[in-house]
């Protein structure tokens, strides 16, 4: 298993051939991706039965669950891809992070703004200091300062490692925010307000939840795929395989 | 030949010849504080409950500012290529460069926190914790701070950029320091919390200026 | 040249720098004993090859290989375009940080000073220096260390007659003593310097 | 399907607001998510292709003193 592994990384690293195999990755990925969603989404709204609590409102846990852990998920890729970017000088890396930063701000955008929609009609106010919606509200602040240092400096290979270099500080700082956020929350206002935990919750509603997670996070995954595939153009542009590419498809 | 002393030795002369670098944050942090109780209401009760905070906040930001122009003048008279191109590991002299720093801001703003305490009504022993939550926490500050300012050195005006990039790296260590003095005007025992900003400071000093010296080199063309 | 004093292999070195294709397929192969012109129209890329020979430029293509023991920046002394010092502190001051850095803590600054022409300027601060002086100040190491290989970007800028001269006869004393000078100038030293072009 | 009618689907029995705030809110952030990686794909491309067909006029017939 591991020299299969390491095939694929040599493999997937050269920029050429992780453009030719995504892309035919891609014509299979993305109807799995809208199907699994759209599934997801539809089971959660019109056939998962209500919360006996909180009624029909919760049913927005099925796009705010799933962003936030996709949103998480998202950083945590691009510490990984940061810290090979650093080490190995992987360019593929770099592009990576280029490629995953702004959905994965958006997800967590979509999973704050889910959130306080939520709390109003269950807890009356727009916005809740819940450790979970703070700890997102500072996972969106660490994405938008890695998009804003890699936009700030114009070499794309310096911006790629500077943003890769930020990556790695805020994946560890992520979990250190985590577990503060929680001690912080637990002082002042004790663990009342907690958003429902997905683990308690009946099969008819943790199914749809899943599937809907597994439709983001494919979701995720084309879109990193054509961003990473369109910056790979861009980067290896005087390169003449891409010129050959180009010229021959209309 | 760790290139420690030295540059610990050039930073304390660079930093005393530049008094201003040493003075604009005390300042800056004084102005901030005595903002609040004009800003809110000067009624004891409430400055005692966000005393704490403010105090924290105003530290923050003081060492965050303090931190834009680090290495910038490095840079841009090409010292920091000598420390590059030096066969020296570059943890100890970019250690030396943070130590040098703290001293020069950091450590005037612990030593006036009691003051500011003071200002907030907050109980003569509630200051020594908060001198010494700030005795612990500005270090981690400076250096996850420098981390953000050798990324943004070689940028013109790194500014607000700086902040962006920090400021939620500051979210820890703003929680456990303002949260030790508000423990302890509870009552509860804070010892747990300073072990908390131990750690936190275990790791800035062990890790951080590896990150700052791979920023450093990002910055000037690696 | 045998080749057991060959320090430098460098092959088809290319550097591409903001979407344009600075030198490419450069080749040089650098013994004990050469001084090195590198020339080339102002764009063509010196500075940032002399920044990739000194390893602090590195996204750059081709192999580049440094014949010397241990960590190759023991034997480099790089003085770039920029001076190098803290234009605060003073010669004194700035030469004994630089010299630290590089272990040569019994080396003395002030006949090296006196060498670059700084004398009685020694403890004066940078600033209120002239740019020869500052250029002559960040030169004094020439007369420091003993690093085998040189690498100068403009040694000769901003630096009057008499200095040029001086400067001069300091690189081929080095050069004959066995070491390794690679400098960007317009400034031929001597006859038999090699030159390396630079540029389309 | 959980709810009596098509109308009762969209009250969700009086959250309908909030659900379908929350949900349309997301699908415009992704919606335009998708926009932007279309837009830049085609922009790449164009730029590319651009850049070649220049590259091509001058090898072909350099307009410049070599040809007189």
């Amino acid at each position: 298993m591991w020299n299969w592994l390491k095939k694929w990384y040599h493999k997937l690293g050269s920029p050429r051939y992780f453009y030719e195999i995504t892309g035919a990755w891609l014509p299979w990925v993305w109807p799995l991706a809208v199907l699994t969603l759209g599934a997801g989404l539809v089971w959660g709204l019109a056939f998962a039965p209500p919360d006996y609590q909180q009624g029909n409102s919760y049913r927005i846990i099925f796009i705010h669950v799933p962003a936030a852990s996709a949103a998480l998920l998202g950083y945590v890729a691009m510490g990984v891809a940061g810290l090979v970017a650093l080490v190995w000088r992987m360019k593929m890396a770099e592009i990576m992070i280029k490629a995953i930063a702004p959905f994965g701000a958006t997800l967590a955008a979509i999973a704050l703004i889910t959130g306080a929609i939520w709390g109003k009609p269950t807890w009356g106010t727009w916005w809740v200091w819940d450790a979970r919606l703070t700890s997102m509200l500072i996972l969106l602040f660490l994405y938008l300062g890695v998009i804003a240092l890699q936009n700030a400096i114009t070499d794309p290979r310096q911006a790629g490692r500077a943003a890769g270099l930020l990556a790695v500080v805020g994946v560890i700082n992520v979990v250190i925010v985590k577990y503060s956020v929680q001690w912080w929350n637990s002082l002042h206002q004790g663990s009342t307000i907690r958003m429902t935990e997905e683990s308690t919750m009946p099969p008819e509603m943790l199914t749809p939840l899943l599937i809907s997670m597994a439709g983001f996070y494919l979701l995720f995954a084309c879109i990193v795929l054509v961003n990473a595939r369109s910056e790979v153009l861009w980067r290896e542009r005087r390169a003449n395989w891409v010129r050959r590419e180009l010229s021959n498809v209309l | 030949m760790t290139g420690f002393a030295p540059t610990l030795a050039r930073e304390l002369r660079l930093g005393l010849c530049a008094r201003a670098e040493i003075i604009n944050p005390l300042f800056f942090f004084l102005m901030v504080v005595t903002l609040f109780p004009l800003g809110l209401d000067p009624e004891p009760d409430l400055l005692r409950r966000i005393g704490p905070g403010v105090v924290w906040v105003a530290a923050l930001l003081a060492v965050m500012l303090s931190l834009d122009q680090l290495f910038r003048r490095d840079y841009e008279s090409g010292a920091l290529e000598q420390l590059l191109v030096a066969p020296v590991a570059l943890y100890f002299p970019v250690l030396a460069r943070l130590l040098g720093h703290w001293l020069l801001t950091g450590l005037p703003l612990v030593v006036l926190s009691p003051v500011l305490g003071g200002l907030f009504a907050l109980p003569a022993a509630v200051l020594d914790e908060l001198a010494l939550s700030l005795l612990l926490g500005t270090p981690i500050l400076t250096v996850v701070g420098a981390i953000g300012a050798a990324l943004t050195t070689g940028l013109g005006r790194g500014g607000m950029l700086l902040a962006l990039l920090v400021l939620p790296l500051y979210v820890p260590v703003l929680i456990f320091g303002a949260g030790v003095v508000g423990r302890s005007l509870a009552g509860y025992d804070v010892d747990a919390v300073f072990a908390l900003l131990g750690a936190l400071l275990a790791l800035a000093v062990s890790l951080g200026p590896l990150a700052v010296a791979a920023g450093l080199r990002i910055s000037s063309g690696d | 040249m045998s080749s057991e004093t060959c320090l430098l292999q460098a092959h088809n070195l290319a550097c591409e720098r903001d979407d344009r294709q600075l030198f490419r397929g450069l080749s040089l192969t650098a013994h004990a004993g050469e001084c090195w012109q590198i020339v080339g129209p102002n764009g063509a890329g010196k500075t940032t090859l002399l920044r990739v020979l000194a390893g602090l430029f590195t996204h750059y293509d081709g192999e580049l290989h440094w014949h010397l023991s241990g960590d190759f920046r023991e034997h480099l002394l790089f003085i770039g375009d920029r001076p190098g010092m803290r234009a605060e502190l003073t010669p004194l001051e700035n030469l004994n940080w630089l010299n630290a850095l590089h272990g040569l803590d019994d080396a003395d600054p002030w006949p090296a000073l006196a060498s670059a022409g700084l004398r009685g300027f020694e403890d004066v601060p940078l600033t209120q220096l002239s740019a020869g002086q500052k250029r002559r100040a960040s030169l004094a190491r020439l007369w420091l260390g003993e690093q085998k290989v040189w690498i100068l970007d403009e040694p000769f800028a901003a630096v009057d007659a008499a200095g040029v001269a001086t400067i001069e006869t300091r690189l081929a004393d080095h050069a004959a003593a066995g070491g390794l000078v690679l400098y960007t100038s317009h400034h031929a030293v001597g006859s038999e310097v090699r030159r390396l072009e630079l540029g389309p | 399907m959980y709810f009596e009618s098509f109308a009762d689907f969209l009250e969700m029995g009086r959250h309908g607001f909030y659900v379908w705030t929350a949900y349309g809110v997301s699908l415009a952030l992704i919606v335009t998510n998708l926009v932007a990686m279309v837009h830049r794909r085609r922009q790449v491309r164009a730029e590319i292709r651009r850049a070649s067909r220049r590259e091509e006029a001058v090898e072909n017939h350099p307009r410049n003193e070599q040809s007189s």
